[in-house]
C-alpha cells in the first residue's frame, strides 16, 4: 500500500495559552489540489508553515510519504525537505534582492546537486523555459521585475527540486487579475507534467473553486468541512 | 452640463532622465447623481486622476489638461478657493484606511476639524457626525471618538473615514479603492456601505477600484483604463456583460468565476510606451495597424472604445 | 564570487545574440557619478590620504626637528602654516599626524564593524539565550555616553596607541552589533531566507550569501561616518592627554599645546582644528552619498 | 504603566551592569590597587615601599580576595551606607566630592541640551519647510560643518575671538549666566547640529505621509496641517535622538569643563585620570552614566506620552 504525499493527523498550536488550531487532519494524494479556506488570522498560513518545517507545531503528526517529520532528527529532515516546498504571498520579498533571477533560479540546485557550471546552465534554461520566462527577464534584479514573473522565477526555482508537494499561500493574492490566472495555469500545468501535489491557502473561494480537487475549510482555529469538487479525479 | 468634465489630463513624474507617464490624455465625464466607475489594474494610473482632480499628489508631478467643476477650473483655482472645494464639495476618501488617519491624534479630533474650517459650530457639527457614523453601520461612535485610529479595525477604520468625507454631504466624493486590502468580510462590508452612501445620499460618486464585483454592483458608468488611458467607456452592466475591446475581455475571462483565462504579458513599461496600441503585444486578435498607430478613442455602440478593430470586436 | 553564475548566463546569453542592450548592475557606478559632492569628497580624501601616506617625502621640514629659535612663527614663505613651541614646522606635523588618525580610525572602525557584524548577527539569527545575552551586553556598552568609557578604560590602560585602538574599538563595536542585529531580525523574517531554509540549505551558508549581503549596507555606511566620529575621540583624548605618548605627532595634541599661545600664535589652534574638520566633513559627506548609493529609498532616520 | 516599570527596572539593572563593569576594569591590574594606595598615602617615600607596607594595606583593604568577592563588600557598602568608596587624592568620600561637582555640571549640560532642542528642533523644521530653497542649502551646509567640527576646538577659537580678541567675556569663570554663554554655545553646537538634521528628515517624511494628504482633502489649511497633523509625528524620532545627544553633550563636557575651567564633574574625571585616583574615576563614570540614563528614562516617558500606540499597545 501507498501512503499519501502528505498526511497531517490532529495538528495543533499553542501561543501562550491561546489556541490558534487544533485538530486539523487532512491527506493529500499524489497530483492532487486541496485547498485551505479560511479567513484572515485563521492560522490557515501557519498551518502551511509547520508542513514545511518553518515552524514547530504543539501537537500533531505530520506524515511525508508516512514518515513523521516532526520526530525526525536534523540531518534526516534536512535530507527530504526539498521534497516539501513552499510559496509565499509576498512576491517583493521572495527573491534574494542582492541577486539576479538566474542565481535565485539555480540556488537550490547548487546547493544540492553536484552539478558543474555548464549543466547549472543547462538545467537553469530548461527551468526558466518550463516556467515560461524568458531570458531577458533572468538578467535583472528581482527589484526590477513584476509580481507574475518574480512568481514564476520561484515555481522555477522550487521545480529545480522536483519536490512532491508544494505549499502555496496565497500565491496570487498580491497579483493583477490576469497576472493571477497565468500563475495558476503555470501551477496547474506543473502539476499535470510533474504529479506534484499542493496545498493552495487561499480566502479567494472562487479561486480554490476553480483550481482545487478538495476544499477544507478552516473556522475557528479547526477543519470543519472537506469539499469534494467535482474535477474527475481519481483518488 | 455635467458635474464634473475631464479634458484631456495627463500626469507624468519625472524619474531621473525620464518620465514615467501615468496618465495620459484622459476625458470624460461625470453626470450630476450617478456613480462613475474608474476600473483598472494596479498602475493602470486610476488613482492618479483621483489624486490629480483635488491637486494633491506631489510637486514634482507635471500635470496637463482642464478639470471643469460646476463650471470652475480646479486646476487655475487659488489656493484658499480651493480649499473651500476641498472636503467641502468634493470629498476624497483615500485608499489605505490605515494610513489616512494620523496615528497620534484622537479620532474625535480629526473628525471635528473638518468643521473648524467651515463656520460650522463644532457641536453642531460633531452631533451631525455622530448620527451619520450610527448610520454608516457604526455601534457607540460617542466611544470611538475617544480612541486612537490604531485601536480601531480595517473595517471602522474606512467608516471613520467615509464619515468625515460625507461630513458637508458633498457633491462628489472620489473613493479610492475602498476594498484594497480589506477581508472578503469587509470587502462584503465595503459592498453594502457604498450601497448605501448611494442610496441615502444619492449624491455624484467616482469610484476608482480594481474590484470589478464592486463596480458592477455600484456604478452606473464605467471606465476600463489600461496603462494610463481609457479604453472602453460605457454603461456599468455593457462594460462588464458584453465587453467590447479586447483588455475589458480579457479581464472579465480572468476572473476566477469567469473561467481563469490568462492575458498573456503584462503591462508596457510606462518610460517606453510602445508606439502602436499599447495592448498590442498582449492582443490576441491585433492586426498590423495596431503595431503602427495609436488607436483613438472612437464611439461605438452607445459607448467609446480605443481599438482600431471595435467594429468587429 | 556572488555573481559568477549570472555572469557565465550573461555572457552565454551574448554569445547567442540573445541579450545585446539591456546593461544591469552598472548602477552602483552610474549613481555615483551622479552625486558630485560625493566625488568631490572621494578625490578629497585620495588628496588627503596620498598626503598623508607620502608625508615623510614631501613635507617640507622635519615633524619632529626641534628649533627652539624658530618657535612660534607666524605663517610665511618659510613654513607655511607657521611653527609651534619647540619651532616644528606645523605643516609638516599636520601631514604626519593625519598618517596617525587616519590609520588608527580605520583600523578601529574595522575591529569594531567585524566584531560588531559577528555579535549582531548571531544576536539576530539566533535568537533566544543568545539574543538575550548578547544583547543585554550591547545594552550595557551603550549605555555610556560619548567618550566617557574610552577615558575611563584608557585612564586605566595608560597611554598608548595600542591601548587607544583597544579603548576605542571597546566603546565602538556595540553600536555595529545593535545595528547589524536588527538588521538581520528583519531579513531572517523575509521569504527568499525562509525559501532557502525550506530547500535545504545550512545556516552558515544563508548567513553567508542572504544575511550578510542584504543587511550589511547601513553598517558600510555607519562605517563610513564613524571613521569621522572616531578621528575626533582621537583628537579629543589626546587633547585631554589621556590619548597617545606625547612624542606621536596627532591633532588633538598638537591643539592642546597650541592653546597655550591662543594669544599670541592662534593659528597654532586653528590649522590642526581645520585639518580634522575637513576629515571629518569628508567622511560625512561619503557617509551620507553611501546611503543613497546602497540603499536609494532607505527609511528615513540619521544615524547620529 | 507596565512599560514603564519594565524600562526602570532595565535601568536599575543597566546601573548595576556598568558598576560591574567599571569595578572590574578598576581592578583590572593585579596587586596595582595596594601600590596606587600606598603612592598617594606616602608621598614622596614610593621608592621606599616595602612588600611589608603593600600587604598590610592588601588586608586592611581586602584586596587578597577574590575580585568578585571585594566586589560583593563593595556593592553592600554602597547600598547599605551610600559609600562607593574614597578618593585617594582628596581622601574624602568620592558620593560626598561628587555632590559638590554635580550642579556645574548639571547646568552645563541641561542649558547645551535646551539650546540644542530649541535651535536645533525650530531649524529642523524651518529647513524641512524649505526644502531645497537656497536657505535649506545653506543650513544643510552648516550643519555638517556643525557636527564634523570638534567641540573642544570650537570652544578654543570661540575664546580667541570673544575673549581674547573681543574682550567681551572673561575665558573662565563660574557663577553667573555670563560664564555660561560659551561653554554651552561650544558644547551644544555639535547637538544642534545633529538635532536639525533628524527633525529635517522627520519633519520630510511625515510630510509624505497619507495622512498628511487626507487632511490637505479635507480642506484644512496649510498652517494646521503643519502644527496638528505633522509636527506631532515628526517630533517622536527626534526626541530619541535628542535624549542619545545628552550623551554626547556629558561626552563633550569633560572636554568643555577642562577648557574653561568649569567645576563640574567632567573635570573632576579627567583630573582623576591623570592622578589616577581609581575610585574617583569610577565613581564620575558612575555618574555621569545615571544622568545619561535617567535622561533616556524621561524621554522614554516622554515618547510613550506622544506616541498612543505604545501607551495602549
Amino acid at each position: 500500500m501507498s501512503f499519501p504525499v502528505l498526511t497531517v493527523n490532529e495538528l495543533a498550536m499553542k501561543f501562550g495559552t491561546s489556541e490558534v488550531f487544533k485538530n486539523i487532519s487532512f491527506s493529500v494524494a499524489r497530483g492532487e489540489t486541496l485547498g485551505l479556506f479560511g479567513k484572515s488570522g485563521s492560522g490557515k498560513t501557519t498551518i502551511g508553515r509547520c508542513i514545511v518545517g518553518l515552524e514547530k507545531p504543539t501537537g500533531g503528526k505530520i506524515l511525508v510519504h508516512g514518515e513523521d517529520i516532526l520526530s525526525m532528527g536534523k540531518k534526516e529532515f534536512r535530507k527530504l525537505r526539498p521534497k516539501i516546498q513552499m510559496i509565499f504571498q509576498h512576491p517583493e520579498t521572495s527573491l534574494d534582492p542582492r541577486m539576479k533571477a538566474f542565481e535565485n533560479l539555480i540556488e537550490p540546485l547548487k546547493i544540492h546537486s553536484g552539478l558543474k557550471q555548464d549543466s547549472l546552465l543547462k538545467r537553469g534554461e530548461e527551468l526558466a523555459e518550463l516556467t515560461g520566462l524568458r531570458p531577458e527577464h533572468l538578467v535583472r534584479y528581482p527589484g526590477h521585475l513584476s509580481g507574475g514573473e518574480i512568481q514564476r522565477i520561484v515555481l522555477a526555482r522550487i521545480m529545480a527540486l522536483s519536490p512532491d508537494f508544494i505549499v502555496a499561500d496565497e500565491p496570487t493574492s498580491m497579483l493583477d487579475v490576469s497576472v493571477q490566472a497565468q500563475i495558476l495555469r503555470l501551477m496547474q500545468k506543473l502539476q499535470r507534467e510533474t504529479g506534484v501535489s499542493y496545498l493552495l491557502i487561499s480566502h479567494n473561494l472562487e479561486v480554490l473553486r476553480k483550481v482545487c480537487h478538495r476544499i477544507a475549510y478552516l473556522e475557528n482555529g479547526t477543519i470543519t468541512s472537506i469539499e469534494n469538487i467535482n474535477r474527475g479525479i481519481k483518488t | 452640463m455635467s458635474l464634473l468634465e475631464i479634458r484631456g489630463l495627463s500626469v507624468e513624474f519625472p524619474a531621473g532622465e525620464n518620465a514615467v507617464k501615468a496618465v495620459s490624455n484622459v476625458s470624460f465625464e461625470v453626470e450630476e447623481g450617478e456613480t462613475f466607475g474608474l476600473i483598472g489594474e494596479s498602475g493602470s494610473g486610476k488613482s492618479v486622476i483621483g489624486l490629480a482632480l483635488l491637486r494633491l499628489l506631489p510637486e514634482s508631478a507635471v500635470i496637463s489638461g482642464e478639470v471643469i467643476f460646476q463650471g470652475q477650473n480646479l486646476f487655475s483655482l487659488k489656493p484658499s478657493e480651493l480649499r473651500n472645494i476641498r472636503g467641502k464639495k468634493i470629498s476624497l476618501m483615500p485608499q489605505n484606511p490605515a494610513g489616512a488617519l494620523n496615528p497620534v491624534l484622537k479620532n474625535g479630533l480629526q473628525i471635528e476639524e473638518v468643521f473648524e474650517e467651515r463656520r460650522v459650530d463644532k457641536k453642531e457639527g460633531m452631533k451631525r457626525s455622530l448620527k451619520l457614523m450610527k448610520k454608516l453601520f457604526l455601534t457607540d461612535p460617542e466611544k470611538l471618538c475617544t480612541l486612537y485610529p490604531h485601536q480601531l479595525s480595517g473595517g471602522m477604520r474606512q467608516r471613520l473615514i467615509a464619515c468625515m468625507s460625507l461630513s458637508f454631504e458633498p457633491e462628489l466624493l472620489i473613493a479610492d479603492e475602498p476594498t484594497k486590502g480589506l477581508d472578503p468580510e469587509a470587502k462584503a462590508g465595503a459592498v453594502d456601505l457604498f450601497t448605501k452612501i448611494k442610496k441615502e445620499y444619492g449624491k455624484t460618486m467616482l469610484l476608482i477600484t480594481h474590484d470589478l464585483d464592486l463596480a458592477l454592483e455600484v456604478c452606473d458608468r464605467i471606465a476600463v483604463m489600461y496603462a494610463g488611458e481609457i479604453v472602453e467607456l460605457n454603461e456599468a452592466s455593457k462594460v462588464l456583460n458584453t465587453p467590447v475591446h479586447p483588455y475589458t475581455k480579457g479581464l472579465i475571462s480572468a476572473q476566477p468565476r469567469n473561467g481563469l483565462v490568462p492575458l498573456r504579458g503584462q503591462s508596457p513599461s510606462r518610460i517606453k510606451l510602445p508606439e502602436g496600441c499599447f495592448f498590442n503585444e498582449r492582443c490576441r486578435c491585433s492586426g498590423i495597424e495596431c503595431s503602427k498607430k495609436h488607436p483613438e478613442i472612437k464611439k461605438h455602440k452607445g459607448g467609446w472604445v480605443r481599438c482600431h478593430f471595435q467594429s468587429l470586436q | 564570487m556572488v555573481d559568477t553564475m549570472d555572469n557565465a548566463f550573461a555572457k552565454k546569453l551574448k554569445k547567442e545574440d540573445v541579450l545585446i542592450t539591456e546593461v544591469y548592475g552598472s548602477e552602483f557606478s552610474k549613481r555615483l557619478f551622479q552625486r558630485k559632492d560625493m566625488l568631490f569628497a572621494l578625490v578629497a580624501l585620495l588628496l588627503f590620504t596620498g598626503l598623508a601616506l607620502f608625508a615623510p617625502f614631501i613635507s617640507p621640514y622635519d615633524p619632529n626637528a626641534n628649533e627652539l629659535r624658530n618657535k612660534n612663527l607666524s605663517p610665511s614663505e618659510d613654513h607655511l602654516l607657521g611653527t609651534d613651541y619647540l619651532g616644528r614646522d606645523l605643516l609638516s606635523r599636520i601631514l604626519i599626524g593625519a598618517r596617525t588618525s587616519l590609520s588608527i580610525a580605520f583600523g578601529v572602525v574595522l575591529i569594531s564593524l567585524i566584531t560588531g557584524t559577528a555579535l549582531g548577527c548571531a544576536a539576530g539569527y539566533y535568537g533566544g539565550i543568545v539574543d538575550e545575552g548578547i544583547s543585554r551586553v550591547i545594552d550595557v556598552f551603550l549605555s555610556f555616553p560619548g567618550v566617557i568609557f574610552a577615558l575611563a578604560i584608557m585612564g586605566v590602560l595608560g597611554r598608548g596607541v595600542f591601548n587607544l585602538m583597544l579603548a576605542l574599538s571597546i566603546v565602538q563595536w556595540a553600536k555595529y552589533a545593535r545595528v547589524m542585529r536588527g538588521q538581520v531580525l528583519s531579513i531572517k523574517k523575509q521569504e527568499f531566507v525562509l525559501s532557502a531554509v525550506t530547500s535545504g540549505a545550512d545556516d552558515f551558508y544563508i548567513i553567508r550569501r542572504h544575511i550578510v549581503p542584504n543587511a550589511i549596507a547601513p553598517l558600510i555606511v555607519l562605517a563610513t561616518i564613524d571613521i569621522g566620529h572616531v578621528i575626533l575621540s582621537i583628537a579629543t583624548l589626546s587633547f585631554l592627554g589621556i590619548g597617545l605618548p606625547a612624542d606621536v605627532p596627532e591633532w588633538g595634541a598638537m591643539l592642546s599645546a597650541g592653546k597655550e599661545f591662543m594669544r599670541t600664535a592662534p593659528y597654532q589652534t586653528i590649522f590642526p582644528g581645520l585639518a580634522i574638520t575637513f576629515v571629518v566633513v569628508i567622511f560625512s559627506i561619503l557617509g551620507d552619498g553611501m546611503r543613497d548609493i546602497l540603499d536609494p529609498n532607505h527609511e528615513g532616520g540619521e544615524i547620529y | 504603566m507596565k512599560y514603564l516599570i519594565k524600562r526602570a527596572g532595565f535601568m536599575a539593572f543597566t546601573v548595576f551592569a556598568v558598576c560591574a563593569l567599571t569595578f572590574f576594569l578598576m581592578n583590572v591590574i593585579p596587586g596595582g590597587t595596594a601600590e596606587l594606595i600606598l603612592k598617594h598615602t606616602l608621598i614622596g617615600l614610593e621608592e621606599s615601599a616595602t612588600e611589608e607596607q603593600l600587604s598590610q594595606i592588601s588586608s586592611r583593604y581586602n584586596l587578597d580576595d577574590p575580585l568578585y568577592l571585594q566586589f560583593y563588600w563593595w556593592v553592600k557598602e554602597a547600598v547599605l551606607r551610600g559609600d562607593i568608596g574614597t578618593s585617594y587624592i582628596y581622601n574624602k568620600p568620592v558620593l560626598y566630592l561628587l555632590t559638590l561637582r554635580l550642579p556645574a555640571t548639571v547646568q552645563l549640560a541641561g542649558a547645551s541640551m535646551a539650546i540644542a532642542t530649541l535651535a536645533g528642533v525650530s531649524l529642523g523644521i524651518y529647513s524641512a519647510l524649505q526644502e531645497n530653497r537656497i536657505s535649506d542649502h545653506i543650513l544643510r551646509i552648516v550643519t555638517l560643518f556643525g557636527v564634523s567640527m570638534p567641540g573642544f576646538w570650537i570652544a578654543l577659537i570661540l575664546i580667541i575671538i570673544f575673549s581674547l580678541k573681543l574682550k567681551l567675556v572673561q575665558v573662565s569663570g563660574y557663577g553667573n549666566l555670563e560664564n555660561l554663554i560659551l561653554p554651552a554655545a561650544a558644547l551644544s553646537l555639535h547637538s544642534v547640529a545633529a538635532v536639525m538634521r533628524v527633525t529635517r528628515t522627520s519633519m520630510l517624511e511625515t510630510l509624505g505621509q497619507e495622512y498628511i494628504r487626507f487632511a490637505k482633502a479635507k480642506g484644512l489649511p496649510v498652517w494646521k496641517i503643519i502644527s496638528r497633523h505633522a509636527l506631532k509625528n515628526a517630533m517622536l524620532p527626534v526626541v530619541t535622538v535628542i535624549g542619545f545627544q545628552m550623551g554626547n553633550l556629558l561626552g563633550g563636557a569633560v572636554v568643555i569643563e577642562k577648557i574653561f575651567a568649569w567645576p563640574g564633574i567632567g573635570s573632576l574625571l579627567v583630573d582623576s585620570i591623570s592622578a589616577r585616583d581609581l575610585p574617583m574615576v569610577q565613581g564620575c563614570v558612575l555618574a555621569i552614566v545615571t544622568m545619561f540614563l535617567l535622561v533616556n528614562f524621561i524621554v522614554d516617558i516622554l515618547y510613550t506620552h506622544l506616541d498612543p500606540r505604545i501607551r495602549y499597545g
